[in-house]
Order: structure tokens, then C-alpha cells, then sequence
């Protein structure tokens, strides 16, 4: 059906996100379900609850998992079967650093996406000393990852993430671990970067600078918008539930 | 054991990984065949000095990851000395200390990534007759990496064994460590492909 | 893809692991070592497939020079000693533990994986092994049967917790069991 | 020397933490120095960038770590020694959960520690079941703990802590991977409760309910005082090195 490829060619023209009724289930439980998002903003928020399917999403969008409905095309493209353009397009910070570390020394954790780009063993060196150096981190090249504190880990899986340059940065709750201080050079970084953004935070004060945004809710999207309508909405509606009930009594 | 990782680099760092690695291979296989006490006396005294070489906080952490072989020096002596064949135990454990100090020394001074462009070249007639490597290549640092992970995911279990439990964890820990294990294996395999792990991209070169 | 060759290394580095469990070596020079243990579990978790690659895996690596087999030894001159029927055959042993699990159905995986265990890491283990030593040695095949007979106890006991740690993984993560298929529920695939 | 001994129980007859001169080195490298900490304060609050040797503090703290220099006595006692006083005294909720879990189940996690604290089989099933109604989470009894989200983990991993009802209650950044309502429900039980608490964050926000704060500083106690004064001083140093250097371009 050439008509519907070229259609959906020029649809993407400009880089886009078209998720169309996805949903995704575990052992018959469904953790997302009738997902449909289509956006070409610069950087998409997603913000939700514990458990709503956030980390879900996000792998779902970087290729790593199959739908088990609906469809998934990044820039036009099926990034779970397409592997080698998914490593250009996207790049992802996994929420937890332990599950992304790889390699026991740092220089070799940013090397590894870098190699397998096709950068050869000088390049991929080069822009490992870039990144460290960007960071201020040149002392961490040859640094066992297990001796970092675990912000420190966090801020390793980002240089690597960042190293590959991707077009679409998924980010899961990149804020969760560092201080202030390198939370505030990344956001700068981020935003002066030519890189679109997908970030996922439960923290609505992260996505304030996101152009558009959807809610996340048990696996569904339940709002979308700007930051300055759906956000006050988001942290109200938290606020209430949080108020709402105490804790029963943990003396008993 | 193999988690060694030098704290200063060395000269030996810039070393071919296939000279080193050839090497250790060579001198491992003759010391099994022909090795005497002397030889491997010798051959012991002669690591030793290329520890010393790079200087002492090179030395000490050489030293710090021998301890581990310790435990096997006391049992093979002691169970020789009960057999009565206390020369075959002093040749044996001189021959397993010189093996695994060299080792350790080239795992000291060598990048994985060494290791792996060692392999890829060593597989270059298998790829020529249409098999395809990529996975071993990825296979062997995984190996590398998992290796002292469990030994610390052991030790960060039991520390919240302990946290929550006066008496020694023991074998209780078994099970949850298989399950953990299993579950870091899924984490790392869905890390390698989020960044190319199945490409195999030594092979563009 | 991606998840087997990570399953493939972790199995291959648990063997490499158990290496460090002390071992004790008897006068003929072959060690009682728990590294069969980590052969038994790869073949009975991952199969025969998967649980031979992470085996030969580990074969590769002490063959590079890594000092992986228990008491750190490694290198080639492994395949000149003693042990070398038994290093060469952890692979085979592996492969039909998982052709057992794979083949022979019972209703308990545990009862399956301690039977298969039996079998690859003991009965075939032990052709290998014995003919390994009688080649080495120069003994008579009857002898080093006789002599390896040893370790029996020991592996039963460690088909004995192979046995156990697969029933409760099947009972904890069935999905991690690529051969088991438990009576009802959808497995998910990655 | 019982005059010594006198002394020192009159000191804690109120409880009372004291870190005396305390260093911890790993591999020659020195994470703590020097730090000398009494408090008696309820609520405690440690605060610090990333690396700066909180989560070490925080293990020593539980008697998890021997430190390799100077003392530490919680209520008189030195908890790394006597573990059986420890399981009653201390309770400590780590980073990352993925280091706290053991077991596969989440009512196995949260009984663990109540069968060692001496409760018998029927008492512990009781007190997990309380604790799990009391997060309104009772469905979770039997749930497998590695299909929860991290945000899930991280709440049992609480709920573990709190069902052993210890005297002190140590949290490793707590907040850093609940959402909204979860941490607005956990704070005003945590304020209820009858525990005191050493609370360890990045966040300035987090600890503005403590009583007294102490500011860590590559290992080092560089500040001291209530989070009237400590905090805005802190955040106002956080923001000025956020400020200071840009990210050096990662296109170079
Ligand atoms: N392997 C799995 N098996 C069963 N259920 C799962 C599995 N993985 C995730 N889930 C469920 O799917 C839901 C969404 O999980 P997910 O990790 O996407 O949440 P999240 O929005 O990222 O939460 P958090 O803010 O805590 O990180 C959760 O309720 C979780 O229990
Ligand atoms: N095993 C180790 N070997 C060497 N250095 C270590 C080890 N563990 C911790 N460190 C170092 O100690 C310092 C303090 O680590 P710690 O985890 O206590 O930091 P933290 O304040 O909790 O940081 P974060 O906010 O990132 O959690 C770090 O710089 C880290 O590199
Ligand atoms: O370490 C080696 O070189 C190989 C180990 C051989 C030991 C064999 S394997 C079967 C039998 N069971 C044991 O516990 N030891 C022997
Ligand atoms: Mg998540
Ligand atoms: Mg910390």
C-alpha cells in the first residue's frame, strides 16, 4: 500500500511521535491500554502516578519492547524492528542507573553505544573525553563504576545516553538522583541542545519547561497539554489525593 | 577475582592485548608441562618484579587481589603434608600462584575492550567461512562484568540480610541471589539493546 | 536476542563464581569443585542450547588465560592435566542436562531438573571425565572409573540443589524456565 | 573505667546519636572525615550533593559498616558490635531498593524482619497485613516484588522498615521515587509517628520538617543548625554552583 506509506512519509516530514492505540500487557494484566499520543513538540512531558505505566511507555518508545497492541512508529519508523535506525534515533535513561550500567569503568560504559554506532576506537575515545570533560568529570575516565556514589551513576548514564546523540532523548525520571547543582547545568544543557526530549517525571516541577504534556493515569492518557494548564490541574488533583486519607494506624 | 582494575596506569596498559594475552598463554601451558620447583620459582620471583615495577600502590592492590588464593595455598600444603607428598604440594601451589598472579596482571592491564578486539580478530577465519561472532564478542566482557557483580550482589544482600536480621544469612541467601541474577541478566540484556548490543558493530570495520 | 546472550554470560559467570567456593583437591588430582553445580543449574535453566553456549563459554575464557577454574587455574595447559576429560565435557554435560529437561516431562521442574542434573552432570560427566583421566594418567578405564566414583555423593547433592532452585524459580518466575511450561498463564515474551 | 561508663548513659538517658571523630576510608581513599555529630534532635536532617558520603553515613549510622576511625554510639551503644540491639534501634531504609529486597514476595519482605525481630509466624502475618491496609495496599500480599513499578519497590521497601517499628528510622532519600500523594501521606504518618527520624536528601524541600539539619561536604560536616537557617543557605550555594559553569558544548 504505497499510498499509505507516503502519507505516513509526509506526516512525518517533521520529526514526530505517533503512538495509535497502544497498549501493553503483562501476563493478561494490562499496564497500558488505548495509548494514542501524536507529537512533534521538542520536548514532551509525561508525568503520572507510581505504577501508571510511565517506565512502560518509555521502553516501549525506545524499541526495547513489543506492543502487545496498537502501533508504534517514531519518525516514521518501528524502532523494535528497525534496531540499527532505533540507535540513532533514540536514546534512553533507564530510571534505575543499575539496570543501564554495562561496564565496569566509565570510559567503557560511554564507549559501548559509541562503538556500536560505528564510530571506530579513536573516535569513540575522543568524544568519551569531550563528554567527560563537558561534565567537568575528566577524572571518572578510568573510574570503577561501583565505587560511585548512586547520583554519580545516574550522571554516567546520562553522559553515556547524551554521547550517542540521539535524535529523541527518552529521559525516566532523570532528576530523581542528582543535586541540585548538576540538575540545574543539565536542564541548561538540555534545553540548548539539538536534541527533542521525551521526559518522564512524577515531579511536576521537572516538566515545566516541556512544550506539551500528557498524563499518565493507569495506563491511560487521561489529559494533555501545556505545562500551565495541565500542570496546576496534575499537582491539585495529587495534593487531593495525598490530603485525602491518612495512613491507617500503624500502631495497631 | 577478574573485577582487577589497576589504580595508576601502566606501562603495560598500552601493550598489545594479544602479545600479553599470547604470552600468558605460553608461559601457562609450559609451566603445566615441564615446570619444575625451580622454574616456577623463578617464574614466580620474575611476576613478582613486574608488579613491583609500576611502583607501590600498583603493588599493593597486585598483592590485596592475590589474597583471594590464599585459602588454596593453606589446604593444598596441609592436605600434601597429610599425603606425605609435600614437594608435589609446594609445585602445585607455586605453579597456581605464578598462573593466577600473571593473571591477574594482564587483566590489571588490560582493557576489556582490548580483550574484545583480541577476540574479533581471533574469529576473523570463522566470520570468513559466513559465522556470524557478534555475540561472542559481546558474550565475553558480559562475563567479565557479571562475575564480580554476583560476588557483590552477595555482599549487598547480605547486607540487608543484616540490616534486618541478627544471625548470619548463609545458604538462605542462595535462592534470591539466582532470582536476582536472573533479573539482572534481563536488565543488562535489555541495556545492550538499547544500544546496539545485537549489531555487532566490529564487524563494519 | 539480546536477553539470551546476557543469560548465556550470567550462567558462564556463575560457574566462574562457584569456582570460588574452596575446593578440595584429591590425590589423583582431580578437585571436588562446585562449579558442576553452576553446569547442572545453566543446563537446567537456560536448556541444552543455551546452557552448552554458556558452559563453552566459560571453557573459552579459562582456555584465553582468565584464571576461572577453581583454585584459579587457567590457561591451556588445563586441557594437559587430569581435568581435562571433566573441563571439555562441562559443555556436553550442560547440553544434555537441558536435553533432559527439555525432552522428559514431568509435572515437577524441580524433580525434572534434579533427574536431568543426574544425568548430564553425573553419568555423562563422568564417560568424559573417567576417559579423560585414563588418557592423562595412563590408568585403565575400569581404574579411573573406580576412581572418580568419589565424587558421586558430592553430586548428588549438588543435583539435589539443582533440583530445588529450579522448583522455586519455576514456583517464583516461571517465565525465566524457557522449557517449562506451566499449566495456565500466557509467557511473556521480550 | 565505670565513671566513663556513668557518664556516658547519663548523656543518653535522653536517646541520643553521638559520632565522635568519625573517618571511613575505602581503598586508602578517605569518604568521611572527622565528623562529629551529637544530637538528640527528633527529627534529623542530612544534606548534601551527590558523593558527598550521605548514604556512607547513613550505613555506618545502622552498624553496617565498621568505620576505620573515631566512634559511634546510637543511645549508647555501638550497633556495628551488638546486632541484636541494633534490629530493635535502628531501621534503615536504603537508596536504591533494588539493594534492600530479598525475597521475591512482598509479604515475605515485609516478614522477614518481623520473624528476626522475635514475632512468631500468626504475629507477623498480622503485622503485615496491617501494614499493607495501612498503605491501602493489602492486594499486594502475594504480588511478585520485581513486577512492581520502582516507585512500588521503593514503598515496600518502607512499609519493611516501618512494619519493624525501630526507634530510629533512617531513610536514604525517601522521597526520591514516591509520587505526590505517597509522600505527602508518609510524611504526616512519619510526623505522627513515634520513631525519630535521620533523614538523608539533596532536596532542601524535603527536610524543611526537621529539627535540626547538618550540611555534608566531600565528607565532611561544614555546617549545622535548624532548616530556618541552614536551608536557604545551602539552596542558595546549590543554585550559585548550578550557575557557575555552563556543560562545555558536547557538539565539540
Ligand atoms: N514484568 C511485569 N509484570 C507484571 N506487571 C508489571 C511488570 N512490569 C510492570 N508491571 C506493572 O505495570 C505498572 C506500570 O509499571 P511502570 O514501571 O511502567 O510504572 P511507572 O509509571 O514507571 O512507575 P514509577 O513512577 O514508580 O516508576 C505497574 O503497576 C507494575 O506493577
Ligand atoms: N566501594 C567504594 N569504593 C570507593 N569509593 C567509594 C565506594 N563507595 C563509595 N565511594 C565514594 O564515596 C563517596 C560517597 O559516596 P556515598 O554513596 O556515600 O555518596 P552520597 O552522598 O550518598 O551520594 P548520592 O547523593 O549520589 O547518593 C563517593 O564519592 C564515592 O565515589
Ligand atoms: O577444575 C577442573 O579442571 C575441572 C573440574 C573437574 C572436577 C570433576 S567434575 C565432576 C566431579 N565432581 C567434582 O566435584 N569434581 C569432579
Ligand atoms: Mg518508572
Ligand atoms: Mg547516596
Amino acid at each position: 500500500m504505497p499510498q499509505i506509506h507516503d502519507a505516513e512519509r509526509a506526516a512525518t516530514a517533521d520529526f514526530a511521535i505517533r503512538l495509535d492505540d497502544l497498549g501493553y500487557e503483562v501476563a493478561d494484566r494490562p499496564v497500558l491500554s488505548g495509548v494514542t499520543l501524536h507529537s512533534s513538540a521538542r520536548r514532551i512531558g509525561v508525568v503520572g502516578r507510581n505504577g501508571s505505566g510511565k517506565s512502560t511507555l518509555a521502553r516501549l518508545l525506545a524499541g526495547l519492547l513489543a506492543p502487545t497492541g496498537g502501533r508504534i512508529r517514531i519518525n516514521g519508523q518501528d524502532l523494535y524492528r528497525d534496531r540499527r535506525a532505533a540507535l540513532d534515533t533514540v536514546g534512553i535513561l533507564f530510571q534505575n542507573p543499575e539496570h543501564q550500567i554495562i561496564f565496569p569503568r566509565v570510559s567503557e560504559e560511554i564507549a559501548f553505544g559509541l562503538r556500536h554506532q560505528g564510530l571506530d576506537k579513536a573516535q569513540a575515545a575522543v568524544r568519551v573525553q569531550a563528554v567527560l570533560a563537558a561534565f567537568d568529570k575528566p577524572h571518572w575516565h578510568d573510574a570503577p563504576i561501583s565505587a560511585l556514589s548512586q547520583g554519580q551513576k545516574h550522571l554516567v548514564c546520562m553522559m553515556a545516553v547524551l554521547a550517542m546523540r540521539p535524535k529523541l532523548l527518552i529521559l525516566d525520571e532523570p532528576y530523581a538522583g542528582l543535586d541540585i547543582p548538576t540538575r540545574r547545568q543539565l536542564a541548561r544543557h538540555l534545553h540548548r541542545a539539538d536534541t527533542r526530549l521525551l521526559h518522564i517525571s512524577h515531579e511536576p516541577a521537572d516538566l515545566e519547561a516541556c512544550d506539551e504534556l500528557f498524563w499518565l493515569d493507569r495506563g491511560r492518557i487521561v489529559a494533555r497539554g501545556g505545562p500551565s494548564e495541565l500542570l496546576p490541574a496534575f499537582t491539585a488533583e495529587m495534593i487531593r489525593l495525598g490530603d485525602l486519607d491518612d495512613l491507617a494506624d500503624l500502631a495497631g | 577475582m577478574i573485577s582487577l582494575t589497576s589504580p595508576v596506569e601502566t606501562r603495560a596498559h598500552r601493550w598489545p592485548a594479544g602479545l600479553k594475552l599470547g604470552a600468558l598463554c605460553v608461559v601457562s601451558t609450559v609451566l603445566f608441562v615441564a615446570g619444575g620447583i625451580a622454574a616456577n620459582g623463578i617464574a614466580l620471583a620474575a611476576v613478582l618484579a613486574l608488579y613491583a615495577a609500576p611502583g607501590p600502590a600498583f603493588l599493593r592492590a597486585g598483592l590485596r587481589s592475590l589474597r583471594v588464593v590464599l585459602p588454596f595455598v593453606v589446604l593444598l600444603l596441609g592436605w600434601h603434608g597429610l599425603t606425605g607428598d609435600l614437594r608435589q604440594g609446594v609445585l602445585i601451589t607455586l605453579r597456581m600462584v605464578t598462573l593466577v598472579a600473571l593473571a591477574n596482571l594482564v587483566t590489571m592491564t588490560t582493557p576489556l575492550q582490548d580483550l574484545v578486539a583480541l577476540i574479533h580478530r581471533l574469529t576473523a577465519p570463522l566470520r570468513r567461512l559466513g559465522l556470524r561472532t557478534g555475540a561472542l564478542e559481546i558474550a565475553i566482557p558480559l562475563v567479565v562484568r557479571f562475575t564480580p557483580v554476583l560476588v557483590q550482589r552477595a555482599e549487598t544482600l547480605a547486607e540487608a540480610w543484616r540490616a534486618r536480621s541478627r544471625r548470619r544469612p548463609g545458604w538462605h541467601l542462595v535462592l534470591p541471589l539466582t532470582l536476582q541474577a536472573m533479573d539482572d541478566a534481563d536488565h543488562v540484556g535489555e541495556a545492550l539493546r538499547a544500544r546496539g548490543g545485537a549489531l555487532a558493530p566490529w564487524e563494519q570495520e | 536476542m539480546e536477553r539470551n546472550i546476557a543469560q548465556v554470560a550470567l550462567f558462564a559467570a556463575m560457574i566462574a563464581a562457584l569456582g570460588l567456593v574452596p575446593q578440595i583437591t584429591l590425590g589423583f588430582g582431580v578437585p571436588i569443585t562446585a562449579q558442576t553445580l553452576g553446569v547442572m543449574l545453566a543446563g537446567a535453566v537456560l536448556g541444552a542450547r543455551r546452557g552448552a553456549a554458556a558452559a563453552g563459554l566459560f571453557l573459552l575464557l579459562v582456555a584465553l588465560g582468565l584464571p576461572l577454574l577453581a583454585g584459579g587455574r587457567g590457561g591451556l595447559g588445563v586441557f594437559a592435566s587430569p581435568t581435562a576429560g571433566f573441563a571439555l565435557g562441562f559443555p556436553v554435560a550442560a547440553f544434555a542436562t537441558g536435553l533432559f529437561v527439555e525432552h522428559v516431562r514431568l509435572r515437577s521442574a524441580g524433580l525434572a531438573a534434579g533427574l536431568g542434573a543426574v544425568f548430564g552432570g553425573i553419568v555423562v560427566l563422568y564417560v568424559m571425565g573417567a576417559g579423560g583421566l585414563a588418557l592423562v594418567s595412563g590408568k585403565s578405564l575400569a581404574e579411573a572409573f573406580r576412581l572418580v566414583a568419589v565424587f558421586v555423593p558430592g553430586d548428588l547433592l549438588k543435583a539435589a540443589i539443582t533440583g530445588m532452585l529450579v522448583q522455586a524459580l519455576a514456583r517464583a518466575r516461571p517465565q525465566t524456565l524457557a522449557w517449562h511450561r506451566p499449566a495456565a498463564g500466557v509467557r511473556t515474551r521480550l
